[in-house]
């Protein structure tokens, strides 16, 4: 299996096969809340999409200097300060050099910092033992499937305005029995990659 | 100026008492985790040792260590090991670990215990693994997966399970030869009475009745069966 | 060892990321409308999305644009978000720079400042309406004899003097509504009897309109409530 | 103040829950709960955090200056994540095989860092450690009811005890997490409603 083909599997598998939403469970907080309207779906995966790629790729050069200093146990802390403080210095730039495009994606960005995708993606390249590619290539996919199932998701969502649902089941609960439809449907991957 | 500093100390504050207060946690809790994963290694040594069929154990009583210095008599390293890892498989993308062991059964036949590992859903699916020298080769004794914490809850995390682990040993070394698979990637599903022909003969362990919907997980400890089997060859064992 | 390098590692990572933020912060600092940001401190700031709005600094924007009403952020509603947020509307705006100046743009202390100074309770205290003592409400009702457009608006409303507008007795609302200093919508019976419509009624009719009228109903609250029933 | 206390504490059992109502700390909710006991196991390691992280966050919280207030926050909870796993990891070694990459995961939990930022930081230790232990509890609560729902029609049992042999293995794998929340969910909401409508009921009288 050459190198091209094993990073297209990595892609294809973190996009569809084990969707980070639907099927690895990371990042749902914000799934529901910002799924109601399409536009905030595509700020928000756009967003998503640009702070993983950063922080998996600092967070892999970190894990070097972590090992080679034999301190497994800091992972978790070193990681989650440093997807912080990127996301919160991200934001500052974005608030300053262009409102507009802060106006559209810059608000999601405090939101992304408690996404539990982001840190489980940064550990789970770790734990896979990805090359700097091979994470980076990874973290593409992992963002592009968070989009992907957002902006499904929200257009299912904004068609759901308009049906007559049974009151006590408005808002989050007929979005998460939906999710689980989707989920069902993200799961006909299954046999797609044998990564 | 002097407003930087103060955002800045304050958030080193924090940050160093942080890393204080965890280092000092780690080497309390380092013994502790050396012992109870020492403990487990030993308990598995102790269950791959024993015969499956018959259930008694292929070493004298007398040989299964009660510590690390025990265990270490019986170590055996063939190959330069870096950060631990002595081999590991291109073929089939596992590992084997730094040091095995070789144990004497009653009869005088080598046993090797190896402990494998290969990547699974989450992270690296750790197992612990005895191969019987027999006359017609290299015997699966038994195999028991240790680490699977990365795996999914409910799902392939259910390899932990002693039923499910049943389905992965003994194996002849016909099967071990033919390079083992998962009945899901071998496209077939065995009979229930034919599993262990199965494995002896065309090497397909049986999982997909038992773990419905994980096939990464059973896949992962099939393919550090492979790599340790590869491991033994290259290492001239007969 | 081990110690002595985690604890330097942590400390070099934590002041070098507290000084970029702070220099990063202040290099592209951006005046920001301290009303957004009072909204926003009332927020519960947990940015879980829930208001369909993308985390509070969103919904702190368009509630300030008034594009959303004070109970949209859900988790806020029973820890008192909505009165804190009804009070930052009702400050004018000279009143939040002024305040805004005062707490040094610190957004939590403005916060405090704007609710002790508008009355609004910061710990959400669940309002008792009290209810008015009978000789009160007959000062009051006393004082309606010399103003005609008091007593006709006093005939709309639903006269059981309970208080819940927080004014003492039907009278008095009455006397406050005249000098138009409270909006009907603040008499909570009267909302199923629409008071408001009979009030915004009365309050366009002339003076000498206002004279047939209580000739005719002689004052009477029932017959007044005939005529303008409609 | 004790009656507002124990407002506090049971506020996030049924008024504040923050699985159902808050609809927070949706990642842990949906994947540990295969089994009543993964999901007690994650409840109680999560409301440890959660308290501890409260009263520390409470303690420095005027300290900490505005800009650098997330970062600090973040950087409390991780340390206090990171010492339950190791203390787990030490000495209760099995649970800790069982749970693993979900203990790293509570960080970023987002009803810690939620309580943290809405309620520690603008009250006092002892409000904030009702709180926690409060909204802990609750989101335990709700992890061992979606747990055993779960648990018994995935494979029929709870906490182990084979009920029934009836296996809709669906409810094990994801999908089954999302529908049966939005059901549990739908039914929360539903007594919800059908309480407001007694008490309005009752008010009208």
């Amino acid at each position: 299996m050459s190198v091209g083909t094993r990073l297209f599997f990595i892609f294809l598998s973190a996009l569809l096969v084990n969707n980070f939403v639907l099927s690895r469970f990371l990042g749902i907080c914000p799934f529901l809340g910002v799924s109601k309207k399409v536009d905030t779906a595509v700020g928000m995966s756009l967003a998503v999409i640009f702070v993983m790629v950063m922080a998996s790729i600092i967070t892999w050069l970190l894990n070097l200097l972590l090992v080679a200093m034999g301190l497994p146990f800091l992972t978790t802390i070193v990681f989650i300060l440093i997807i912080a403080v990127l996301v919160q210095f991200v934001e500052i730039v974005l608030k300053k050099t262009s409102p507009g495009l802060y106006e559209a994606l810059g608000i999601f960005l405090p939101l992304i910092t408690t996404n539990c995708a982001i840190l489980g993606l940064a550990l789970l390249n770790v734990q896979q033992e990805f090359s700097l590619i091979e994470t980076i290539v990874h973290a593409a996919g992992a963002g592009l499937g968070f989009g992907l199932a957002l902006v499904i998701f929200s257009t299912i969502r904004e068609k759901m305005e308009l049906y007559e649902i049974p009151e006590s089941f408005k808002g989050t609960a007929s979005a998460l029995v939906s999710a689980g439809l989707l989920s069902m449907a993200f799961m006909g991957f299954q046999g797609l990659v044998k990564l | 100026m002097r407003e930087f500093l103060k955002t800045g100390l304050v958030l080193m504050i924090i940050t160093t008492i942080a890393g204080l207060g965890l280092a000092l946690v780690y080497n309390l809790v380092k013994e502790p985790i050396e012992k109870a994963e020492l403990a487990a290694k030993i308990d598995a040594i102790r269950f791959v040792l024993t015969d499956s069929v018959t259930g008694n154990l292929l070493v004298p009583e007398t040989e299964i260590p009660e510590d690390g210095k025990a265990l270490a008599k019986y170590e055996w390293t063939p190959m330069p090991s870096e950060e631990g890892i002595m081999y590991s498989s291109t073929t089939w993308k596992g590992k084997v670990q730094s040091p095995a062991y070789i144990f004497e059964t009653k009869d005088g036949k080598k046993v090797y215990v190896l402990t494998g590992q290969a990547v699974g859903y989450g992270g690296n699916v750790v197992s612990v693994a005895a191969f019987l020298t027999t006359p017609q080769g290299l015997k699966l004794n038994a195999i028991k997966v240790m680490e699977y914490s990365q795996e999914t809850p409910g799902l392939g995390a259910n390899i932990a399970r002693d039923d499910i682990q049943k389905r992965f040993y003994p194996i002849a070394s016909e099967g071990l030869e033919k390079g083992l698979k998962v009945n899901k990637d071998a496209g077939i599903i065995v009979p229930s009475n034919e599993l262990q022909r199965a494995r002896d003969t065309e090497g397909v362990v049986q999982t997909s009745d038992v773990m419905t919907g994980a096939t990464i997980t059973p896949r992962a400890v099939v393919n550090s069966i492979n790599t340790m089997y590869e491991f033994l060859k290259k290492a001239g064992v007969k | 060892m081990i110690i002595v390098y985690s604890t330097i590692l942590l400390g070099i990572l934590g002041l070098t990321s507290g000084l970029f933020l702070a220099f990063a912060a202040s290099k592209f600092a951006v005046k920001e409308d301290p009303r957004v940001k009072l909204v926003e401190a009332a927020l519960p700031g947990i940015n879980c999305g829930a208001c369909g709005f993308p985390g509070c600094s969103g919904f702190a924007k368009a509630y300030a644009d008034g594009k959303v009403p004070k109970e949209g952020c859900i988790p806020g509603r029973r820890s008192g978000v909505p009165e804190k947020l009804e009070a930052i509307t009702k400050t004018s705006q000279e009143k939040i720079l002024a305040i805004w100046k005062e707490s040094g743009e610190d957004a939590e202390k403005a916060l405090q400042k704007l609710l002790s100074a508008t009355g609004a309770p910061p710990k959400p205290v669940p309002k008792k309406p009290v209810r008015p003592s009978p000789d009160e409400v007959a000062k009051y009702k006393g004082m309606l004899k010399d103003n005609e457009l008091a007593s006709l608006i006093y005939g709309a409303l639903p006269n059981i003097d309970c208080g819940l507008c927080g004014h003492p007795g039907c009278a008095a609302f009455a006397l406050k509504l005249a000098a138009s200093e409270e909006k009907p919508e603040k008499c909570v019976p009267g909302m199923r009897q629409n008071v408001p419509e009979k009030v915004a009624k009365i309050k366009k009719m002339s003076s000498n309109e206002i004279k047939k009228m209580l000739e005719e109903t002689a004052g009477d609250p029932k017959k007044i409530k005939e005529k303008l029933g409609g | 103040m004790a009656a507002g206390n124990v407002k506090t504490f049971t506020n996030g059992f049924i008024a504040q829950n923050p699985t159902f109502v808050q609809v927070l700390g949706m990642c842990p909710t949906l994947a540990t709960t295969t089994s009543a006991a993964n999901g007690l196991g994650m409840g109680l390691a999560t409301t440890s955090v959660l308290v501890m992280s409260n009263v520390v966050v409470s303690l420095v919280r005027k300290f900490i200056p505005d800009k650098v207030r997330i970062p600090a926050y973040i950087v409390i909870i991780a340390s206090f994540v990171t010492i339950v796993d190791l203390l787990m990891h030490g000495f209760t070694y099995e649970l800790w095989k069982t749970l693993g990459l979900f203990i790293p995961l509570i960080v970023v939990n987002c009803i810690i860092l939620g309580r943290a930022e809405s309620f520690a930081s603008k009250n006092g230790v002892r409000a904030s450690f009702l709180d926690g232990l409060g909204m802990g509890l609750g989101f335990t609560g709700s992890l061992v009811l979606l747990g055993s729902v779960r648990e018994f029609l995935g494979n029929g049992s709870i906490f182990g005890l084979h009920l029934s042999n009836m296996k809709m293995f669906a409810m094990i794998l994801p999908p089954g997490a999302y529908i049966a929340l939005g059901v549990l969910a739908g039914m929360f909401n539903f007594i919800g409603i059908k309480k407001a409508k007694a008490a309005k009921a009752k008010a009208a009288k």
